[in-house]
């Protein structure tokens, strides 16, 4: 579907323990069928600070009478996410979406359970994401991974969905704050050679991807990840999203991505 | 921003937008800027293409490039830096597959050509000279993200009279010569264009600038510098439209920051006959439409019937 | 931002924020740029002056002058336009009734100088040399605002070295030189200060750049061009420092745009030495001063003991 | 007394009729000292739109138990008056202040009345001014041109202190729409004719300062007038806001003025 340039209205901006906030937009019918992975492009101030929209993956959707409603799960990094941190209900943005490859379905042939693996904020995509695969009747594990108990934002909400579709969450924090201490590649890869998983989504920090790439390719499962790049338009018109791909091509993170294979990635 | 509305028949109905730089014709001074909205075609699903004066097409060179290693783009204050390293599908690919879409629209399409070699400049234009539908050339001797070729042809007068002497040998088309802020005397490069058989200068290409991450202590860019552009280098290309135009002669195409109708008085008064929006359309998709319909619905504000009687018409405070 | 607090006798408690350029030797690497703060004593009531690393003071020339008629300034987005024409209270006042007053700090006292003519540099720098109250010099070779002398000792890298020697014949003090944005090649001109003498590079002063009213028609300056600072021209001075400071190999004073601590640290990293705070102060008058806090606590943040560590240390992704 | 730079309080955003607004302000104790043609330098926004701040005379001042109040009369003609309209109270705005030259007194002497004479939002230090012209006892008429009815905001405020002082009202309009249509000059020039006036103070476009002048002139009556120039800083140290004198000398009009006589000023 192609994405379309919306005057979205602010709905409300829900707090999370700092520096995450949800920010909740009503926008057209189109949303409706937006796609896990999938994401929009935000106009955060109407002045220079900054001048470009910002790049936030569709966290949640919902249908309103109208049209749709979309939550967006934000963490606040620099002027554009504080911008939006301070919108009113009412408000109106801009914004272009939905934009993106969603994430690929997960091979229904195999019975294991797929893997769910978010770093910090990178939870944001995997919501959906686990909304569809429990929908599927596709059971999964949500591994969460963050500095400290903070950056688990929305962890219930994960740990029930997981749980609906039969598996759980299981979380680490580099400080020991919350769950096991250390890296969530840990448990991970416990997992993995117990012979868990038949497919891997992650979104994270690009070292974080990276590993479970190795990992993925070590059990022989495959994988999926929503990278992010500074994206300077979001629909394919800078050229500013290079990914580098294994055969030397550069792909756009806006537009081929930002969901790639693990094994399409030169990491 | 939307069109203004009149009741039928008020005379004030259309002012008259349509402009002549040279051979070039455009039903309005509004153009998209190279590199920043792809071939043209592609983003007809956000933005009514049919509106634009113009389309210039991202910069093209025989071979298709596959651009710069990420990260590519950077964000200062007030502008944008990026070091796309003029990634491209080749002048072969556009016109076989994108120019023929293109006719369908009353935008010009101005084709925007880089080379590595001083023939190669020569060559793209005798490639294109044939399809009538290349309105014009727009020659990039001025980007500042490849290491080598391209931008010293832009810094070098001689060489740069001989470069435009050589496209003009090979084509009849209206030949647009982008000029370097990024040089002492722009003044001097545009009469070298000129001298050389140019009809239009095309002012400005990104401003050469770098930025660093205080954290990482990476470059914001790989190529470490990159060019600058949106409303930050707006000041260095009004200046430089003016120079150029009232020194060098030539219909000029102010580039440079350009997002709100005001900017666009703005390079008229300086001296341009139209104007090209670039990163401004990265964060609205939709801002050269609406610039068309802002423009209109202005210079009926201002009483202007037509577009032309700006050029040029700031008014110094003394001889400058 | 405020200074950083630590239980006393804590080793993190200062980080050294001393640098040396040359025989120039400031207590912290902030220090107000030429013209944008006067003579220095002035605003000791909103700002303390002891806290800052050095002063330079408003360009001084031979004899008072008067400066540019009005409007001086103008505020397109993201910087700041402005024509002043070198208004000063000429070389004689400046010593007999400002510098005395200014020995009471441990800022050290930059003294920026400008002439017309070829011999006012060296007429100028002899005055000053005889007084200990002046730490350095800073030459003026590059200010848009004024249509005759000046700028083009600037542009002329041959004059520029022939410029910069005939001070050298006449001062021990250290020399700087503040390059201008506005040439091909700001290592060009940065060599030939180098080759005449100089010990020190400042880098960067305005950008030439205009704005128009668009109602008015008007220049939003009475000299039509003016020069460009503040935030948006801080990448093209990122750039130029770092290109500079690689090729010409002198100590670098970073200028342009800087507001905020990853402001300097940008600076630091690119290869300057210390830099200087000009717009900035209009909008905050304590800018230098708490960016001097600032970067002490910053310092410790990162856990970089001596300032000087982080000169040069940007980590460029391939070699350029 | 020098100016400081306080952090203060933003108190309340009183409306009038489009496109004018008051700013409230809470500051420190030195504020009370402020004297009439005096004005401030204030920070719109924390970012670059604008990024210089905006000079603004003092409306009205008074005493609070700690500190001071000042009220700014203001009218939206871009983005750093846009900004100061959407503030909300509670918030800080940097003020820099008190700045510039005040109006003299009206020489005592001489027993007839003052003329005060507004175009527009010229009208904001004034208000202040009338205060100590009648708490000095010295009877003032007030002339207030504008475009339209809506330009002669707060005028049941002036009318009200002209009449305590025992003068009165004259007001114009461009279009008719409120008082005498025409410029204000011309029922001043009346008032001249007369012989009424010992002094002119007067804020307003350049054009009808400049004419006021001349009337002064060829009245005899003396004058001051509070000139606006762009300025870069309000404290002297950017020498942007020249305005030329009879003698040639640029005068800054932050430090020297903004209060300049008719006949220092070359028009
Ligand atoms: C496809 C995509 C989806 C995203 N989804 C989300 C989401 O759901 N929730 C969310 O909170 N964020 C998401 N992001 C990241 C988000 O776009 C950035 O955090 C945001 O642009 C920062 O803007 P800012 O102005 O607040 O900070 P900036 O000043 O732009 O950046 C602050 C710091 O973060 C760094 N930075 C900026 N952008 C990125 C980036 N894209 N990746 C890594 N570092 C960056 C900058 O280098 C800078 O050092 C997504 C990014 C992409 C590309
Ligand atoms: C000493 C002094 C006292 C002032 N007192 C008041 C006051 O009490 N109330 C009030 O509403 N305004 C006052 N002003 C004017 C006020 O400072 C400007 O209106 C304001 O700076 C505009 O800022 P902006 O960002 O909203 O608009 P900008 O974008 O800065 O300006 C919008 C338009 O107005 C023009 N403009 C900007 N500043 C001025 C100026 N100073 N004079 C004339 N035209 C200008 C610009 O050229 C532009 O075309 C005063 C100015 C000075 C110098
Ligand atoms: C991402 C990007 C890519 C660009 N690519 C080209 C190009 O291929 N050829 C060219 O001549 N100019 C190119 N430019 C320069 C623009 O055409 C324009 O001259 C410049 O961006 C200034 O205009 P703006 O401030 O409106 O963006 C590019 C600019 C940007 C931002
Ligand atoms: C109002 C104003 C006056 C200036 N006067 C001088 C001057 O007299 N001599 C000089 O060498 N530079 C002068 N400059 C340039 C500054 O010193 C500095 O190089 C430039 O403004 C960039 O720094 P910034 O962005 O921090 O302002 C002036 C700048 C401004 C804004
Ligand atoms: S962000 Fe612009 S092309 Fe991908
Ligand atoms: S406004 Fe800066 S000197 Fe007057």
């Amino acid at each position: 579907m192609q994405p379309i340039d919306t005057s979205s209205q602010v709905v409300e901006v829900v707090p999370h323990p700092l520096p995450y906030f949800s920010l909740v937009l009503d926008g057209p019918e189109v949303w409706r069928e937006i796609l896990p992975g999938q994401f929009v492009m935000v106009e955060t101030t109407d002045g220079l600070e900054p001048y470009l929209r910002r790049a936030f993956s569709v966290h949640d959707v919902s249908k309103t009478d109208r049209g749709a409603r979309i939550e967006l799960l934000v963490k606040i990094v620099g002027p554009g996410t504080r911008a939006l941190a301070g919108k009113r209900p009412g408000e109106r943005l801009a914004v272009l979406g939905p934009l993106g490859q969603p994430f690929g379905s997960a091979a229904a042939a195999d019975s294991r359970p797929v893997a769910l693996v978010a770093g910090g904020v990178g939870s944001a995509p995997l919501l959906l994401l686990g909304r569809w695969l429990l929908a599927a009747g596709t059971r999964f594990d949500f591994y969460y991974g963050g500095r400290s108990r903070l950056d688990l934002v929305r962890s219930a909400v994960f740990e029930s969905l997981a749980q609906a579709s039969g598996g759980s969450l299981i979380s680490t924090t580099e400080d020991g704050s919350a769950g096991e201490r250390g890296l969530i590649t840990a448990p991970l890869a416990r997992g993995l050679a117990a012979g868990g998983y038949r497919r891997i989504f992650t979104c994270g920090p690009m070292g974080l991807m990276k590993r479970l790439a190795e990992l993925g390719a070590e059990y022989g499962v495959p994988g999926e990840a929503a990278l992010e790049t500074p994206m300077g338009c979001g629909f394919g018109a800078c050229l500013g999203c290079a990914v580098e791909l294994v055969d030397g091509r550069f792909a756009l993170c806006c537009k081929d991505g930002p969901v790639f294979a693990f094994d399409a990635v030169k990491w | 921003m939307s069109g203004p509305e009149f009741p039928p028949g008020d005379a004030r109905r259309a002012p008259d937008l349509s402009v002549r730089l040279g051979a070039l014709h455009l039903p309005n001074p509004i153009l998209t800027a190279s590199g920043t909205f792809g071939y043209g075609l592609e983003f007809g699903h956000l933005t009514a293409l049919d509106r634009l004066g113009g389309i210039v097409t991202k910069g093209l060179s025989l071979e298709p490039l596959k651009g710069n290693p990420p990260p590519r783009i950077g964000e200062p204050r007030g502008g944008m830096l990026n070091s796309i390293g003029l990634q491209n599908i080749g002048i072969e690919k556009f016109l076989a597959e994108v120019l023929p879409g293109l006719g369908r629209f009353p935008a010009q399409v101005v084709v925007n050509l880089f080379g590595y070699e001083f023939d190669d400049y020569a060559r793209l234009a005798e490639r294109v000279d044939a399809f009538p539908g290349v309105a014009a050339v727009e020659l990039n001797v001025s980007c500042p993200n490849v290491t080598k070729g391209g931008i010293e042809f832009g810094h070098d007068p001689v060489l740069l009279e001989r470069l435009v002497r050589s496209v003009r040998n090979v084509t009849a088309k209206p030949i647009a010569v982008k000029l370097s802020p990024n040089v002492t005397s722009p003044v001097a490069i545009g009469e070298a264009a000129k001298a050389g058989g140019a009809d239009i200068l095309s002012a400005i290409n990104t401003v050469l600038g770098m930025a660093i991450d205080p954290w990482t202590r990476r470059p914001r860019l790989h190529t470490t510098r990159g060019g600058l552009s949106g409303p930050a280098i707006k000041p260095i290309a009004v200046r430089i439209v003016y120079d150029v135009a009232k020194k060098v002669g030539l219909p000029v195409i102010g580039i440079g920051g350009v997002e709100t109708v005001d900017d666009v008085i703005e390079f008229l008064l300086a001296g341009a006959t139209a104007v090209q929006v670039g990163t401004a359309l990265f964060r609205n998709p939709r801002a050269a439409e609406q610039l068309v319909d802002g423009l209109a619905a202005r210079l009926v504000e201002m009483k202007v019937e037509r577009v032309t009687e700006l050029v040029g018409g700031v008014r110094p405070w003394r001889e400058s």
